[in-house]
């Protein structure tokens, strides 16, 4: 190896602009943090650093509200779209998101986000989907997938005993006040650079006034999901992508 | 031993006491040119570490659930001898 | 500005919207229907918001979302969709955002849901209960002033009666002088610059800037509702001065025990009456005082008996304390039954003096 | 100083309008005004009564009252709940083209409002303007001036046509009685209604 | 006109055997009596009588809680899905259906309906959609589609002001766990025929243990449209049944 | 049945399955979580249903369900949960349906939603405070069996450390007894025959059989609840007979007073305990009782002072009321706090008790 | 007057005190045999009058929201001569 | 009487397991018992406590317990908020291998759990069960046999191929210390332990 000291250039910073601090509690190989990242970068690269309103549900990414650098309203679980309802038809000209898990959005708060989709409300929800309860333990949700591995599903879930999922991002792109759904996911480095591309145009959308935007997250869990953290991303492949699709779901 | 020559175009920064280990990284580095410790960190966790020939595409960064990764590119590519 | 002839839910929305409250949400039932059709109508008017909201739910979500940004903003319905509420409720008075809600409610077994807390946890809501629609109009605006010096929730607590009476009234708006600035309140400018903020029932902070945490906070909020319960008891009293026996009664049905003991003082009978315009904090005191040396406390509440124990609590046996209240409402539920009549509560009055005597 | 008025009558009838009338004209005339409308939805043939009560201060009177100093009943059909809660001198007018029985009350004016809206007016809907036009001229609680000014401020848009048969009315009922027979206001002195 | 006795043959009993009684407050031209009649006959025509249990909501509907001869809960306003599935899953030979209107199912209980549905609950839905909360005074509802006059939309609904409407049919259809969706009407004698037959099939889908499934039927609300009665089918044709299109939805 | 070491969660299901609860719903919320969890295990063993429900909404909704049709059934979450059921807590108690819920509650602070019904009008449920898990066993079966012979909610009140420690206990069935039939479930087979049955919170009945209305309904109910306040009072304590000072405590802090006052009385300290097992009805004689002559009541809760007004509604003045509780919690807001610590407690007490005799 | 014949194959009962005077059986009658009063019942309300040549399809039946008709067939169907 | 047994160590040890063995293996010999745990979730390296009460009746301690007879540290990170709640002469079985500064109390038994497993075992996973055996020999407060039976019973399904292991380090615990040096139970004499 050479030994003069060349010039560097920095590409990728430790921490995104918008963070306060690295430092989370949240377990080992947990997608949760990636999909944050992608946020808080675009929302600094769209110039919203100073202009955006962020509405946290409750699940583990609930951590990040203390770290997160932009302004933020703790919601109870499941009640952040209306949270950001209230919040954007006072400050119109905001940035005004949701950041929530498959537990708060599809189960407890499924009917906030559909009626505020319907409602062509001009947010953009954020939704970490890792198709569990991780905060309480890993249980199914509404959105885990049918042979998914979870706490109250070991050996994997089954239409019959647990029903079946609800697949999220297709129902709400069926709602005319939908303008732009998108499912993306932090399972490889090309997804996370994908993923990042859909929650750009999502808040560009808002921004423009395009109505409810919605961008969907597949994280891994692996404790949750009972997989070793190198596993997860394949776990995630297996099971959870394979219902719940990568693309855009709706654009307008 | 026989060696064989690497293009070192970036680098990066790890900050391994953030690491809890998990190695999602590793298969993120097209180059492969990070590999788990076999040592472990204060909190016990192995932790990845960079051989040369980074590329500096930030795919680490990206994948990282715990900000670990710092990356950077050199304004002038250099080679190296590694080896095989 | 003159009176005009308004109902009490169009009187309270006017009241309101001369508070500066910029922002409702409300799902309809009745008799709080009418309250959101007046802000559905009048809030526009004046560059405000009213969503008819899908729920209950969303209803309370809004408004804690619009109440982040530092507007004034309210939601209501009857008690039986303000228990939907109840999660938020706690919550929001954790987060210390000055929610105003209305509960129009079907005659006055809430009392215990709105005075207590039907949430989780320990907190409290000012609790306002106006007797007629010019008081109401007076404590919708008081209702804002409190909510913002506070940052606590507060009620107004009404019923059928209230919001479908009208009266002319005079709604101007009332100045009660300054309130804190609302530095809390998040507009979206914090963002990287180290100083953006979170509105949390957590007592979280943000790492830069770290908050007291959720025992602290709840210690926080418990050592202010101390504040709140010493400052804020209000009630009216009446007749006290030879008075042997006091009737205790609050909101629309306090108008009528007023008006019969009016009654029952023009045909000699000693009686009083004393009507908390708080529900909370309770104005133990005046009540107490009321109370002092009586033969009788009477308590005329249109339910099993509930604001009797805060009487109890008052009076702590220094006089006995009778129920003559009770259950009461017509076939829809809406609370306006047989008990709402001027001549049955004098009745009840005088039997209940009467039993007194002879026991 | 409170004067109760209490109306009785069926859906359809419009008892509302009548009530809406009086607490309005009081208002105008500066007096506070209580005024509570119960109504039984939108079915035909259903109970519709109203009271009102103005004072010359603000009203200590509860919404519903059980003491009221007048009626004014325009069907006999829920009339009796209503009666039980008059003053035994109270100033009441009846419809008497509707009332079967008579009334057996002290103060009692019988004003066939249905027959003279349908056959001198012929204006069926103006029943109940017709009767409160006479208990306004009988008793003085409000002006006639004042009674068709509120009239034509309670009535929605849409329905703003009406005015000046709603007026004729108003005026035929005042012309069916002699004016301040039971004056509501001490100090009233006859004259002829405007 | 001949004098004979002739002799006569019923076709059509005044009240349908499942009902005490057919006085009732509703409003003159209401279609939900009508719509109540096709569930009842349905019932009795399936052998049901004496297997069935309903649950009803909160709405106008609720009137028929005291005069339906049929084992009944009555639910919270949105809620009775959940109470439906409580007593399918301890009484699951039994019949087990739920009556709501669009404001109970869709506005505040749509949560619940889709859960129900996602889950494959065993259960039948029985929607009365007009479009409007009916019992409180015509109000617009999550139904109400773009230029239908309401309390709230005395000019039309406005997807600008109002938000657009949900297609909760269409919607459901598109759970996995919905075995049979329809959507019928009430706006002619042929259109009740034709809301029959669904009906019929929707519980023929129960009783053979389906999973869900739902029917909807269009019904007039003269006093929330503010349209005379005779008017209400018309009207109806050319507002809600331009977006809530009768036909079905899902089979399995 | 011999002892098996068993968390409190776990103890509390199989006690429940053994009274014959047949039906659980729940949405996981800790400490709750582990309940649902074992109801999800243990319920299919014995042919019964445990429903994982989207929401807490749909748990009691699903649990009213399974309740009309005769079942045993239960739902449960922590206070915070439960304040999303009030709706339909108040409303299932109209409909005299016989609910068990559980409240594994983060702290004490949900005293008054438990015992002042959170929701809207005039209900209460029964409230039992077990301080350990054998008595959670006890309690649990009890609740089964109060709630059908009263036909009314009963709430089993627990918390962090009830559903987290494990105890040797001995879960057998427990027979207390016949309970009325339930004559009023619905099993589907009234139809066509004119005696359907209709069950409602209204007061309806069916055009052929009429309800009671909805004042009636409420007015029976209410009746129903005095009763019960009169017959179902539980409570027990210790140390009364030569105490001077007595101290009153409820659920799992019970047990550090108890023990705190066991230690005080080897030090000389003439203290006693009464612990309310039943919050609701709360046992005011018993308290009153123990109170009687004494120098000082103290008051020992996880809360800002609740229970305290219990306390002071059956001291009603006749001894001085002190509290010596407060709010603590450890950072997860779990309900663990400092304050759970007998040498605290102990200390406590002391001071208050030297306080009074200074003063 | 001119008439013409109209085969009769039912008839329906119509209880008129409890029709709300809606007006939905009247298009619902395919033969148009169906006809408001221009009387009132009690609550005064218009109600339907039967003309002949019913067919006892019971249309009116299936769409009346009160419950007011009672729908029959003749076993042996029948001509009248009406006005035409 | 009741006996009170503090553990305490990191994420990874084995700390709710050698509670788990205790509390089991007196529910075994017929005592009442209460366990309670509490443990910083998921994270490695985080506090990993218990607390243990065995009693000859049912428990009148509470779950947290203010003054304890005994201890079982297996690490020192989390040692002294512990410490502080135990009575003056309470039995403390430390492992010494990881505490690097003697614990200055009058019945400490310093066993070398991490080294005797790793170095003697060839187990690093077994430190909290040769702890374990030592501290039962010391005490008596159950019988090493019971504590075998007990770990067997506590290990989940998916972790009985340990079961021999764990046995064999009970057993090498046991055989560290004197049998019965600081009896738990009055009349408590010494046997070899089995
Ligand atoms: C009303 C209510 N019910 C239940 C909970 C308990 N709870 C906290 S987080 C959580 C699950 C969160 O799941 P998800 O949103 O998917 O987030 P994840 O933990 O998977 O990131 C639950 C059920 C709560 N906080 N509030
Ligand atoms: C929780 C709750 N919120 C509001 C109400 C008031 N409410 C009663 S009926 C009704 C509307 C019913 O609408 P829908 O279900 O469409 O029935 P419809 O009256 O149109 O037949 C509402 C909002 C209620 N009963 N409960
Ligand atoms: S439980 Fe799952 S979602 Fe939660 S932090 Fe751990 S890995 Fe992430
Ligand atoms: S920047 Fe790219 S090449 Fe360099 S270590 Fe990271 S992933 Fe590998
Ligand atoms: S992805 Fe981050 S946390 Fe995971 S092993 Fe690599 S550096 Fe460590
Ligand atoms: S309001 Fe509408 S839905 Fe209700 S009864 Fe009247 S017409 Fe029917
Ligand atoms: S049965 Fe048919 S033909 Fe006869 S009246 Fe009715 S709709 Fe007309
Ligand atoms: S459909 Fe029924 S209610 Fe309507 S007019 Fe005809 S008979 Fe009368
Ligand atoms: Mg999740
Ligand atoms: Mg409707």
């Amino acid at each position: 190896m050479t030994t003069d000291e060349p010039v560097l250039h920095p590409v990728g910073e430790k921490l995104p602009s918008l963070l306060q601090s690295g430092e989370h509690d949240l377990c080992p190989g947990c997608g949760e943090p990636v999909a944050i990242r992608i946020l808080l970068e675009t929302l600094a690269e769209l110039g919203l650093s100073t202009s955006t309103i962020g509405v946290v549900g409750i699940g583990c990414y609930t951590a990040f509200a203390r770290t997160l650098d932009v302004d933020l309203v703790q919601a109870l679980h499941g009640r952040a779209p209306s949270v950001a309802t209230g919040v954007k038809r006072m400050q119109p000209d905001k940035a005004v998101f949701t950041l929530q898990g498959d537990g708060d959005m599809v189960n407890e708060g499924l009917q906030e986000v559909l009626h505020t989709a319907a409602r062509g409300e001009n947010v953009t929800c954020v939704l970490l989907n890792n198709g569990v309860f991780g905060e309480t333990g890993g249980h199914m949700t509404a959105t885990s997938v049918l042979g998914q591995r979870t706490k109250t599903s070991l050996t994997g879930r089954d239409a019959e005993y647990h029903g079946y999922p609800i697949v999220i991002g297709d129902l709400l792109a069926q709602l005319e006040g939908a303008a732009y759904i998108a499912r993306g996911s932090v399972q490889n480095a090309g997804a996370v650079a994908h993923t990042k591309r859909m929650m750009r145009k999502a808040f560009e959308s808002q921004m423009a006034g395009g109505g409810f935007s919605m961008v969907e997250v597949l994280t891994m869990c692996p404790t949750g999901w009972f997989v070793p953290t190198a596993e997860g991303p394949g776990y995630m492949g297996d099971t959870l992508g394979q219902v719940h699709v990568m693309g855009e779901l709706k654009t307008r | 031993m026989s060696t064989h020559t690497v293009t070192v175009r970036g680098t990066v920064h790890i900050d391994i006491e953030m690491c809890k280990g998990c190695e999602l990284c590793i298969p993120a580095c097209r180059p492969a040119v990070l590999v788990m410790s076999t040592d472990v960190n204060e909190t016990g966790y192995r932790y990845p570490e960079l051989l040369p020939g980074c590329t500096g595409c930030r795919a680490c960064l990206d994948v990282c659930p715990d900000f670990c990764f710092e990356v950077f590119k050199y304004e002038h590519p250099f080679t190296v001898e590694v080896d095989a | 500005m003159s009176k005009r002839l308004m109902e009490g839910s169009e009187a309270m929305v006017e009241a309101a919207i001369t508070s500066g409250c910029r922002f409702f949400a409300g799902y309809p039932m009745t008799p709080f229907t009418e309250v959101l059709e007046n802000f559905a109508k009048k809030l526009p008017e004046v560059g405000g918001v009213c969503v008819n909201a899908e729920s209950e739910l969303e209803a309370v979500g809004m408004a804690w979302g619009a109440l982040a940004t530092g507007a004034r903003a309210a939601t209501g319905s009857t008690g039986q969709g303000l228990s939907l509420m109840q999660e938020s409720f706690s919550e929001i008075t954790l987060a210390e955002l000055p929610l105003v809600a209305f509960n129009m409610a079907r005659g006055q077994g809430d009392y215990f849901q709105s005075t207590r807390g039907g949430g989780h946890g320990d907190y409290r809501h000012i609790v306002l209960a106006p007797m007629d629609i010019a008081e109401a109009v007076e404590l919708t605006q008081l209702a804002f002033h409190l909510a913002d010096t506070w940052r606590n929730p507060v009620l107004v607590q009404g019923d059928y009666l209230l919001a479908h009476t009208a009266e002319s009234v005079d709604v101007s708006p009332a100045d009660f002088g300054p309130v804190p600035d609302k530095d809390w309140a998040v507009d979206g400018s914090g963002g990287g610059s180290g100083a953006s903020k979170v509105i949390s029932p957590l007592g979280i902070g943000k790492t830069n800037t770290p908050g007291p945490g959720i025992e602290g906070q709840m210690q926080a909020v418990a050592d202010k509702l101390t504040r709140i319960a010493a400052a804020e008891p209000r009630a009216e009293s009446g007749f006290l001065d030879d008075a042997e026996h006091v009737v205790v009664a609050f909101g629309t049905p306090a108008k009528f025990v007023r008006y019969a003991v009016r009654r029952l003082r023009d045909k000699g009978l000693r009686v009083g009456y004393v009507r908390p315009i708080t529900l909370w904090p309770f104005p133990a005191d005046a009540v107490a005082a009321a109370a002092a040396g009586k033969q009788s406390v009477l308590v005329f509440e249109l339910n099993a008996g509930q604001m009797i124990d805060d009487v109890r609590l008052a009076v702590l046996g220094s006089a006995p304390v009778r129920f003559i209240g009770g259950i009461s409402t017509d076939h829809s539920g809406f609370g306006v039954g047989a008990l709402l009549d001027v001549e049955v509560i004098a009745g009840r009055i005088e039997e209940a003096v009467q039993a007194g005597v002879a026991a | 100083m409170e004067r109760e008025l209490l109306l009785t009558g069926i859906g359809g009838q419009g008892v509302q309008l009548a009530a809406q009338v009086v607490a309005r004209a009081a208002t105008l005339e500066g007096r506070d005004v209580m005024l509570f409308g119960v109504y039984g939805g939108v079915m035909r043939g259903g109970n519709s009564d109203a009271t009102v009560v103005v004072g010359d201060g603000p009203v200590q009177a509860p919404p519903i009252v059980s003491h009221a100093w007048s009626a004014l009943a325009l069907h006999p059909r829920y009339w009796e709940p209503l009666r039980v809660r008059l003053v035994p001198d109270a100033v009441v007018v009846v419809n008497s083209s509707l009332f079967d029985e008579p009334v057996e009350m002290p103060r009692v004016f019988e004003i066939p409002a249905t027959q003279v809206a349908t056959e001198e007016l012929g204006n069926p809907m103006a029943v109940s303007m017709v009767a409160t036009g006479a208990y306004v001229a009988l008793t003085g609680l409000v002006s006639l001036d004042s009674a068709i000014a509120a009239m034509e401020e309670s009535l929605p848009a849409y329905r703003r046509q009406h005015a000046a048969a709603n007026a004729a009315a108003l005026q035929a009922g005042a012309d069916l009685v002699d004016a301040l027979a039971a004056p509501a206001w001490p100090g009233l002195t006859a004259e002829a209604p405007a």
